[in-house]
């Protein structure tokens, strides 16, 4: 148990990035919210209309962003051959360094989610969903996204590998997240996105650290 | 294993096999190809649609083909990954670009399709996305196996994330269905009522079985060469002096 | 400390297409220390990773005394390589603090003590000399106590004499019954029997 | 003069990441563009109002996964010890890393920028002007993107620390290129935003490479 | 080969608060060679680093017989740390190449022949053990022909017979009027005059 917390610990400060913390993180998504508009104009109508949507695209893209600092630096600098030799199963390593990803970069996210939707012109009244959406967007977006990132180890890459292999794989969470979100401006029901979502955050939680773990033993070898 | 896999499975058996078997996919290819065009450009034009339709023969057995290859895909990956067996990988390895090709063939036939249809190159409805998401899928495998050297390592990671894909494809297919029909978008163009007379169907189906064996076929080339490569290879150490 | 012996026999490694060695048999039993010597490149650091689990080999066998492989890799091996997996932009304190935890050890003070850590916890890894990063890196040997040490060239970066103190804390491990298997081009500084890999 | 060719030869595969080349640059585009109307919904007019934008934003992002790598592996591993050890000026290596990210990102994403616009249902007429801006815009993120990322060197940071640096400086170009895509989409005078677009990518690579050079130097003490 | 001296005086160097040494004198002549020793971080690597120019000295200065400073450091040294910039992934062959066309050297396949780099040119770095890794570092030395090396630790990951092999390249350096500062824990193959920093 303390070598869980021992992780948890080490993998969240890591992904933190030492630094601002959520501030850095806050900080990115804000600017990519403030682009946007930037690029398309002050049309409020047009602004509002996508605003859950950007929200949501930015997520996933700060997500992405994150990423390569997952299992490429412990795979160079040896430390990916001290978290296997340790009665915790790679298995739970990956869940684990998938939550901390979660923790710095998703909640703190999450958190701004509704904010800039606001911002960007969308209706207060959904910012609870907002919120809750982000909150699993980030998680599936962390489970799956570190699976893309476990898989480019070794991969005479980059960053932009990984975004290969993960974007395809974020396509569902964006589409019932940004979905439940534009349902719920538009007044129809949006439950059933949500729930659709929770199914593939829990899948991707279920099944992402088993490749995670099978691509680093893989990349290890 | 199944026994014909089993079979199979023997390098050198395969190769005796695909040897002759390789040429006659080509063959009967281009014979299906043959008869299926001429009944496709003797039919008569769509009284909607006017001799585009004829893009339809080209299309469907692409699109269809686009999905076919991914099972066969994932299915070589996952032997590869359970039996190690580098026979295995080559399939895989072999099945993506073609595969990859079919899905890119698909989509250009289709904005062909559509732009005189729809009066637009492209929608984002379910069908058209999920497909453009398989042809990023097919990238991503291509790019993940030419990014890394080792063979067994190449090997193992593209099998994972063949499987992976295996199961992301048919959530993409189904969210987008989903998320299509909350927004009631003007995309719904799948009327197939008059396309699927008998006069349509039958070159349809016989360019579907050329597609079929045209993949066979170079599939198997493809094969032929990745254990030809390897070979090649494993002579080259041999020959050097470490 | 319940590994008491480590036994291989007939291993072959393959790395790439090379095969590195063929029928190489090892036994290494408590207080008994190995030096694995041998010509840049014959496969001291692969053997060291095989043992370990990290790489398969291509025939031969692996096993240890007193526990099956899984276990004894999971909680009674130490293997400390080239690579020390030590953040450059973290602090040494906490670095040192996650090694040792996660190797379940529980006797971090004495390892700061032993290894005279002390004054360097706060800086940042990459500010550490050669040497005091390699002592940062050995701190878990000590600070979590497991039977097997596996070493990759350990006492290249440090001077003279923690040399010298490194060899007693070596010769205490194999006091207590532990077993060390070191990779090496210096003869090390305690008894040790010498098995050379043949380039 | 075959020193510096030398360099841009290892920047440019460095940057390009080794296996996928262009194919892995460009598919990224494609997922980004693609998560997109993903989020938004497929309807037609409003995707064709911010395509364009969404393509340059999509072009910064791009630009911005890619940044990490221009320095700071060079500075971990020890590489810009020896970059600093030459006749070349640190300033030109600085001017060439940023030019070979160019190339290796900028370019490619240049040419497939209009075929994005495209997709997302912009006019073909002005694929042109969305090609030039995207080559301009890639040229100037480049370089801006290096300052943030050697000014975030030796931090104790994360990709996020150089993208919160960087993308004040980002937004500046994404303004000039999208509006002058904006106003041409919408028959009004667009040469004054490319002028101001080119202005801005001159001056940020004549002193791009000056702040960098002084970055790093800094940073290796 | 146009630097004929390195002339140190007074030097004092500071990481952080740490004062390293202060008032360190060395004069080194063509043909002569140095070894550098000390306790870990007694500022051996920093002593290196200021000399190329890297770490701005606290007080004293660093002189360069037949070169002005800027130019020495630009054309007349070498300087391979612990360190040695070669990336993982990229293949020995590209890392060997550019290092070697950045030093400006026309030699390279001198440096292949000289240190038996031929069979793992094909090779990804980080497939390389740590001694052939070690030889694709030095190739620039011999690829590049300039005339002070400064050096450090650099043969601790050879095997014995590359650290003689290594010792004749020395040699011939020194021979043909070289210079070398070698920071080292043991003994040069060559003889050298010994500067040792207090810790
Ligand atoms: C880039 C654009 C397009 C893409 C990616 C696309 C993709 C697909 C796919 C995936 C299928 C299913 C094949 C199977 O059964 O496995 C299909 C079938 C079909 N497509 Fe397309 N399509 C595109 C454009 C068009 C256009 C413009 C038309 C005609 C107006 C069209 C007409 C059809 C027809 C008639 C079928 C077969 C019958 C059916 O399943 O309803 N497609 N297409
Ligand atoms: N993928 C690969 N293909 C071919 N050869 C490889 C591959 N990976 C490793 N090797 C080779 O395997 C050998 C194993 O090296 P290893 O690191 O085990 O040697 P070592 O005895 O530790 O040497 P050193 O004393 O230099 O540390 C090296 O010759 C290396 O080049
Ligand atoms: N920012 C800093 N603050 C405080 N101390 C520092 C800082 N940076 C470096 N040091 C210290 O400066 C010293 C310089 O070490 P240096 O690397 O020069 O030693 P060295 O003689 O090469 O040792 P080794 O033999 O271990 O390689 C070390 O004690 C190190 O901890
Ligand atoms: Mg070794
Ligand atoms: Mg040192």
């Amino acid at each position: 148990m303390s070598r869980l917390l021992a992780l948890l610990r080490r993998e969240t400060a890591l992904a933190w990035g030492g630094g601002g913390g959520p501030l850095v993180a806050v900080g990115f998504y804000a600017g990519v919210v403030t682009m946007l508009p930037l690029a398309i104009g002050p049309d409020l109508e047009r602004l509002a209309g996508i605003a859950p949507a950007a929200a949501f695209v930015a997520l996933a893209l700060a997500s992405l962003l994150s990423l390569e600092r997952m299992f490429e630096r412990d795979y160079e600098d040896g430390a990916l051959d001290l978290l296997t030799l340790s009665p915790t199963p790679l298995e739970a390593v990956a869940a684990i360094k998938s939550i901390a990803q979660w923790i710095a970069a998703g909640a703190p996210l999450a958190i701004a989610a509704p904010i800039a939707a606001i911002a960007l012109g969308a209706s207060p009244q959904h910012a609870g969903l907002t919120f809750v959406t982000a909150a699993l967007g980030g998680l599936a977006f962390a489970f799956v996204g570190g699976t893309g990132a476990a898989l480019a180890l070794g991969a005479r890459r980059g960053a932009l590998l990984t975004a290969v292999i993960v974007l395809p794989l974020f396509a569902p969470p964006v589409i019932f997240g940004a979905g439940a979100l534009q349902a719920a401006a538009n007044g129809l029901a949006w439950t059933s996105g949500l729930l659709l979502l929770a199914g593939y955050t829990l899948a991707a939680a279920a099944l992402g650290p088993v490749a995670m773990a099978a691509a680093c033993r893989n990349a290890l070898s | 294993m199944p026994p014909a896999l089993a079979f199979l499975a023997n390098p050198d058996r395969f190769m005796a096999f695909s040897r002759w078997a390789a040429p006659m996919f080509g063959i009967l290819a281009v014979v299906l190809a043959c008869a299926g065009l001429w009944l496709g450009f003797t039919a008569p034009e769509d009284y909607q649609q006017g001799d585009t339709v004829r893009i339809m023969f080209i299309h469907v057995p692409a699109a269809y083909m686009a999905t076919f290859v991914y099972v066969c895909l994932a299915g070589a990956s996952f032997l590869s990954l359970v039996f190690r067996h580098a026979l295995a990988d080559a399939a895989a390895k072999a099945a993506a670009p073609l595969g990859a090709v079919f899905t890119a063939l698909a989509l250009i036939t289709g904005s062909l399709w559509g732009a005189p249809m729809w009066g637009t190159w492209w929608v984002w409805d379910a069908r058209l996305t999920s497909v453009l998401v398989l042809f990023l899928f097919y990238l991503a495998y291509i790019a993940l196996r030419g990014a890394i050297d080792d063979e067994a390592r190449s090997a193992r990671a593209g099998a994972i994330l063949a499987l992976v894909g295996a199961i992301n494809l048919p959530v993409v297919k189904f969210s987008v269905d989903w998320w299509n029909s909350l927004h009631q978008g003007a995309s719904v163009f799948r009327a197939d009522g008059p396309t699927m007379s008998a006069v349509y169907l039958w070159p349809l189906g016989l360019m579907a079985l050329a597609y079929t064996a045209a993949f066979g076929s170079l599939w198997l080339v493809r094969i032929r060469a990745e254990v030809w490569k390897k070979r090649a290879g494993a002579a080259a150490l041999a020959a050097a002096v470490f | 400390m319940s590994l008491s012996a480590l036994h291989i026999e007939a291993l072959a490694l393959r790395r790439g297409e090379r095969l590195l060695f063929e029928r190489l048999d090892l036994d290494l039993a408590a207080g008994e220390a190995v030096a694995l010597t041998g010509a840049n490149g014959s496969g001291k650091t692969s053997l060291l990773r095989a043992i370990a689990g990290l790489i398969r080999p291509e025939a031969g066998a692996i096993r240890f005394g007193g526990a099956g492989p899984d276990d004894a890799r999971a909680e009674h091996l130490h293997l400390l390589g080239h690579q020390d997996g030590l953040k450059p932009h973290r602090l040494a304190r906490d670095e040192l603090a996650f090694q040792a935890a996660w190797a379940g050890g529980a006797r971090l003070d004495a390892a700061i003590d032993r290894l005279a850590l002390a004054p360097l916890l706060d800086l940042e890894v990459r500010r550490l000399s050669a040497g005091q990063r390699r002592r940062l890196a050995l701190a878990r040997l000590i600070a979590a106590p497991r039977p097997l040490w596996l070493l990759d060239e350990p006492m290249a970066p440090l001077d003279a004499a923690w040399r010298a103190r490194f060899g007693e804390v070596m010769a205490e491990h194999l006091a207590g019954g532990g077993l060390i298997l070191a990779a090496v081009h210096d003869p090390l500084p305690i008894p040790a029997r010498d098995l050379e890999l043949a380039a």
